[in-house]
């Protein structure tokens, strides 16, 4: 079982570097997990990841991209609103890595 | 290993295409199963295998030398076959019949895109055949090595592993076998054998779990189901200008509606599911969502048979719990595998039903008689057939469109004309690819069977050159821009396929280009498709 | 779902098959082949010996008679030099037939035994005054 | 590796013949006991094989639809690849048992890369050729044969014979089914050796019959036109198994006894090798099933209750949140 390791604590990911259990995050995490892909976290970066715990927290789920874009449309004007602008924030894609950086388990099935 | 690993990227298109389809000089029992990188999935955590009261949960990786197998591992294995054997003849009867003609070896994706001679159906099966020969018949007894028989060891049983989890049971190899030999009914069972060991993979066995409990793969729960497709529901008046109000568990419904989650959730899966709402508001349907069968797909089917029926309990007791005359299912490609050839035969009879009747056309499906189960591709063309649905197919002007046969599909169903009158009355612009590689000769997308997951990256670019390289043949010669299918795992795996081998290709179920075509009662004038792109014509006035 | 009519149905017609032979011989005695050679002129010889050994002519006369056939028909010879040194006139009709007359108790007698069906006689007029000489 | 031990195992039977016969003069061994053993082996073990298979059900309705399923009734649907009933089964089965149907499809992809990968496919019938070839020719030689089981000989067999010798070359006329068998048998051997990947997929037991079809067809050409034997006596001793009355005539030439000690291998070997094919293929649920699974229920006789995940438990868990959510459930 890979590990992270935090405040002395060993954090339990899976092989992908997803948390294992989603109560162990903390923002600080996000943070440790970024430096490791050399990403620089900004406020754009974590309005995103805030939104997606809100979310996960009322739905169980990561939003769809969709939601994801409409939110930040809302938020930050409608060029901002677009899946490119999502994926100039974080290159490996936000259903991925922002859902990492968020503590968010990444969904299966059909998608 | 104490660090995260990163899934491994593919290498680069032009360097995964350098194949080398010679065999090794070796013989195959003597070549060592090897774990490569990217073309294997996790194992299953655990807590999934908890959820559904598997086996074996713990900790562990197919990369381990221990996989933590209970001592007793070799019995359950081999007391396992012994039953599988005893209890479905197409296994038992393709233990013993094949002749290794080798008619089957070219035809799987897998050793098209990876020249690893066990990824030839032949031996593929051979890999199970060698143990069941050692075990259960009197010449691999006495002759061991010389009858191609040899004895289960743990690296044996990784070996199996490998290899079917490198199969996605698409069956083409089962259309070209003089004997109908199906390694699909081979892997099943060896992935039976390995759930009974708890050596399932992640990415199969979350979904299952979430089914089991949740209702779908994904685990949406019920408000997350409502809330997404009420967002698609904007999405929709939006584009059209009318508010479709679909409704949920509805007792006394007619028709019950099921769909594959991926739908409900992931592009482009989301705008066949615009589609479907479109045209049931503009029938004035009288149907209902569910969001406790919310999920036609089951990878419980990919899991074993008992699995998969335990998934699909749930929509024969959902549609008499709610009391609907029919159900009627969305496009998905396993989820018709087992809708059309195993339903009926676990959880049937479905007597509390009544055979289907369009209720805008009259027509009797009578061939759904006893599943009382329509495909909503057959519902579809009837209206059109009938004259019941105005469509301007000009508006997907802006598509050329090519055609892509799922494996269960065709030849599971062998649902192949009327997928292509939809799209041939909704698009002006339709191209077929090859001819081998389409309609009961369908290449698999390669990630079926639960292998769409990001790890096995590599496995799945290589299963599905085959299928990409038809699509990149359509595009050159007649500028495909558009893969249409009627399969949710397509319409994942697809998208990812295309834009490593032919970039420039979208994918798209059918109900999205109809949603595109259908002209609605007291629509605005459309400005955009329903991913919101601009129409042809009407990119100017967008800006 | 075992199909097991079926199944059986499939078995006897296999079994049908396999022990055809068997049962289609079913109390039937079946003369063996005897080939007569007591025609008058055999009977007349002091050796009765025909163009080649009985050994041979047992085995081998239908390469003989096309080796005769090709070499009368075709080259135009007429003689034929036995193994032991003998010179004998090719001809079925004036050479074979002039012996063996009996068409129907010589040749037939294991021609029809083991089904052959040789086509000398496409060509070749069975004289019907032999069959005079039959009892 | 496989090829050679076959073929190693295959001069061993055919010296055992030759040391049974010639050396010890076992004919009655070689000539009745053997052979009737090896038909008794031949006919029970295929029935019994086959009653082994018969006893696992088809639990499933697992057709392999290659057309167009039966749905609407203006879809033109695909009656032998895709059928809907009994009728359209045993013209499916037919095709693939007398025709070979599937192999028939046979392809062959090549990936070539000139200008960025293409998957080139052209069809391939060689081994569909060869294979109807040989079972073709052997299916009439066997027919043939049986002129020497029956008194009086079948009409059939009689036409067969005439058929196959039709282009009257030689004397006993050539049997040009005799060639085929041998030029098939000889293709699908060089076919096994020198394709890599059917090479290495073959076991010894791909090998062994191979090689006892080509030493039984050789050493039956050689009987007919090469090292004439003796068939009426031939047929006395043939007749006489067949009769059950079996007899052992006096000079019949060693290599009819190599001949009848090969094929009764063959015959031996049968049920237990892949050659049961011959009965499988009958069997094979992907092909002998129709297409009808939604319109006749197919019963699995032993399905058994399975644990679910009932709509209650489910509502117990989510009913909060299906009522914020305004869906409707039915314990408030």
């Amino acid at each position: 079982m890979p590990t992270i390791e935090f405040e002395g604590k060993q954090i339990e990911v899976d092989e992908e570097g997803y948390l294992q259990n989603l109560e162990d995050w903390v923002p600080e995490l996000a943070k440790i997990m970024s430096e490791q892909d050399s990403q620089e976290l900004t406020d754009e970066h974590w309005e995103i990841i805030n939104f997606l715990r809100d979310y996960y927290e009322k739905y169980q789920i990561a939003p769809m991209i969709k939601i994801l874009v409409k939110e930040i449309k809302k938020n930050m004007g409608p060029d901002k609103g677009n899946t490119k602008y999502l994926y100039q924030l974080f290159p490996d894609g936000p259903a991925k890595q922002a859902c990492r950086y968020a503590g968010l388990p990444k969904p299966t099935g059909c998608v | 290993m104490a660090k995260p690993t990163k899934p491994t990227k593919p290498p680069k298109p032009e360097e995964l295409v350098k194949i080398d389809y010679n065999p090794p000089e070796k013989p195959w029992m003597e070549v060592p199963v090897e774990f490569k990188p990217g073309t294997f999935c996790y194992g299953t955590r655990p807590k999934y295998l908890e959820e559904i009261g598997f086996p074996n949960p713990r900790e562990w990786s197919p990369l381990d030398d221990d996989w933590k197998l209970p001592a007793d591992w070799k019995d359950t294995v081999l007391k396992g076959i012994g039953e599988r054997l005893k209890k479905n003849r197409a296994f038992h009867l393709f233990m013993d019949i094949c002749v290794r003609c080798g008619a089957c070896a070219d035809k799987c994706h897998f050793f098209i895109g990876s020249g690893d001679p066990k990824n030839m159906p032949v031996l593929r099966a051979e890999l199970m055949r060698s143990v069941y020969r050692k075990y259960f018949t009197t010449g691999g007894k006495l002759f061991g090595n010389l009858a191609g028989a040899r004895e289960l060891t743990s690296d044996v049983f990784k070996e199996w592993w490998y290899y079917y989890y490198q199969c996605t049971e698409c069956r083409r190899c089962s259309v070209f076998c003089p004997f109908g030999i199906d390694t699909a009914e081979i892997t099943m069972m060896a992935r039976e054998l390995f759930n009974l060991l708890g050596c399932n993979t992640d990415w199969i066995a979350g979904p299952v779990a979430n089914c089991y409990r949740k209702g779908n793969h994904l685990g949406l729960e019920p408000h997350t189901i409502t809330s997404n497709i009420e967002f698609l529901v904007d999405d929709i008046e939006e584009i059209t200008g009318i508010k479709v109000e679909p409704t949920f568990n509805r007792k006394g419904a007619e028709i019950l509606f099921v769909t594959p989650s991926g739908d409900l959730f992931g592009d482009p899966g989301t705008y066949t599911c615009m589609g479907y709402l479109m045209l049931f508001h503009e029938l004035g349907l009288d149907y209902t969502w569910s969001t406790y069968a919310s999920e036609g797909g089951n990878f419980g089917f990919f899991t074993s048979m008992e699995m998969a029926k335990r998934l699909n309990y749930k929509i024969y007791a959902e549609a008499k719990r709610l009391g609907v005359k029919w159900i009627l299912g969305g496009e998905c490609g396993h989820m018709w595998r087992v809708v059309h050839q195993y339903m009926d035969t676990w959880n049937g009879p479905a007597d509390f039903l009544e055979e289907p009747v369009s209720p805008i056309t009259g027509t009797k499906f009578e061939n759904a008689k006893t599943t009382k189960m329509v495909h909503i591709a057959e519902f579809t063309a009837d209206l059109i057939k009938h004259g019941k649905l105005k469509l301007d197919p000009s508006r997907n002007d802006h598509l050329k469109v090519t055609y892509h046969d799922s494996c269960n599909t065709s030849r599971g169903m062998g649902i192949l004309e009327e997928p292509r009158y939809i799209i041939n009355k909704s698009c002006n612009h339709f191209h077929e690819m090859h001819e081998d590689t389409i309609r009961e000769k369908t290449f698999c997308c390669g990630s079926g069977t639960g292998l769409n997951a990001g790890e096995n990256m590599e496995l799945r670019m290589r299963g599905g050159l085959a299928r990409a390289n038809a699509v990149q043949h359509v595009r050159d010669k007649n500028g495909v821009n558009m893969l249409a299918n009627i399969c949710a795992i397509d319409r994942a795996t697809l998208s990812t396929l295309m834009q490593y081998w032919v970039p420039d290709v979208g994918v798209s179920g059918i109900h999205e280009l109809l949603g595109n075509a259908l002209v609605m009662k007291g629509e605005k004038e459309r400005e955009t498709d329903l991913r919101l792109e601009p129409l042809p014509g009407k990119e100017d006035e967008d800006v | 779902m075992y199909d097991a009519g079926k199944i059986i149905i499939g078995l006897i017609i296999f079994l049908a098959f396999a022990t055809f032979p068997f049962y289609s011989n079913m109390g039937k005695a079946v003369a063996k082949p005897d080939p007569k050679l007591n025609t008058p002129v055999i009977q007349q010889m002091k050796v009765k010996q025909c163009v080649e050994s009985k050994k041979f002519m047992r085995a081998k006369h239908m390469q003989l008679l096309i080796n005769w056939r090709n070499a009368a028909l075709r080259r135009g010879e007429r003689l034929y030099k036995g193994s032991d040194g003998r010179i004998t006139e090719i001809s079925l009709q004036n050479q074979c037939l002039r012996c063996h007359s009996n068409k129907r108790n010589f040749c037939d007698e294991c021609h029809n035994y083991v089904a052959v069906n040789p086509y000398c006689w496409d060509c070749h007029f069975y004289a019907p005054k032999e069959a005079n000489n039959e009892h | 590796m496989g090829a050679l031990l076959s073929f190693f195992v295959v001069i061993v039977l055919v010296l055992i013949a030759l040391a049974g016969v010639q050396g010890a003069g076992l004919y009655v061994l070689f000539g009745t006991i053997i052979p009737y053993a090896a038909v008794a082996t031949f006919i029970l073990g295929v029935i019994l094989r086959v009653i082994k298979w018969s006893r696992s059900p088809v639990p499933f309705h697992i057709p392999t639809t290659c057309g167009q399923e039966k749905s609407l009734p203006w879809i033109k649907y695909s009656k032998l690849e895709s059928p809907s009933g009994t009728l359209g089964v045993i013209g499916r089965m037919a095709l693939e048992v007398l025709l070979f149907r599937s192999l028939f499809r046979n392809l062959k992809p090549e990936l070539r890369d000139d200008d960025g990968p293409r998957l080139v496919y052209s069809s391939n019938q060689w081994l569909w050729l060869g294979g109807l070839a040989f079972h073709w020719s052997m299916l009439i030689v066997i027919l043939r044969h049986l002129r020497f089981f029956t008194q009086p000989v079948p009409f059939f067999v009689t036409i067969i014979d005439s058929l196959d010798g039709f282009l009257q070359i030689g004397a006993p006329h050539l049997l040009l089914t005799g060639v085929i068998l041998l030029l098939a048998v000889t293709y699908l051997f060089l076919r096994r050796l020198f394709n890599p990947p059917v090479r290495y997929i073959s076991l010894p037991s791909d090998y062994l019959p191979l090689f006892l079809i080509m030493g039984i067809a050789t050493t039956g050409i050689l009987m007919r036109y090469f090292f004439r034997v003796d068939i009426i006596h031939v047929k006395e001793l043939t007749l006489g198994l067949a009769t059950l009355n079996p007899e052992i005539p006096a000079g019949i030439g060693v290599i009819f006894y190599i001949h009848l000690f090969l094929i009764s291998s063959l015959f031996a070997y049968f049920p237990f090798s892949k050659l049961m094919h011959m009965g499988g293929v009958f069997l094979s649920p992907t092909r002998n099933l129709a297409n009808n699974s939604r319109i006749k229920r197919h019963v699995n006789p032993w399905n058994y209750p399975v644990k679910v995940h009932t709509y209650e438990e489910y509502e117990d868990e989510f009913r909060e949140k299906m009522k914020d959510a305004g869906i409707p459930v039915e314990k408030e």
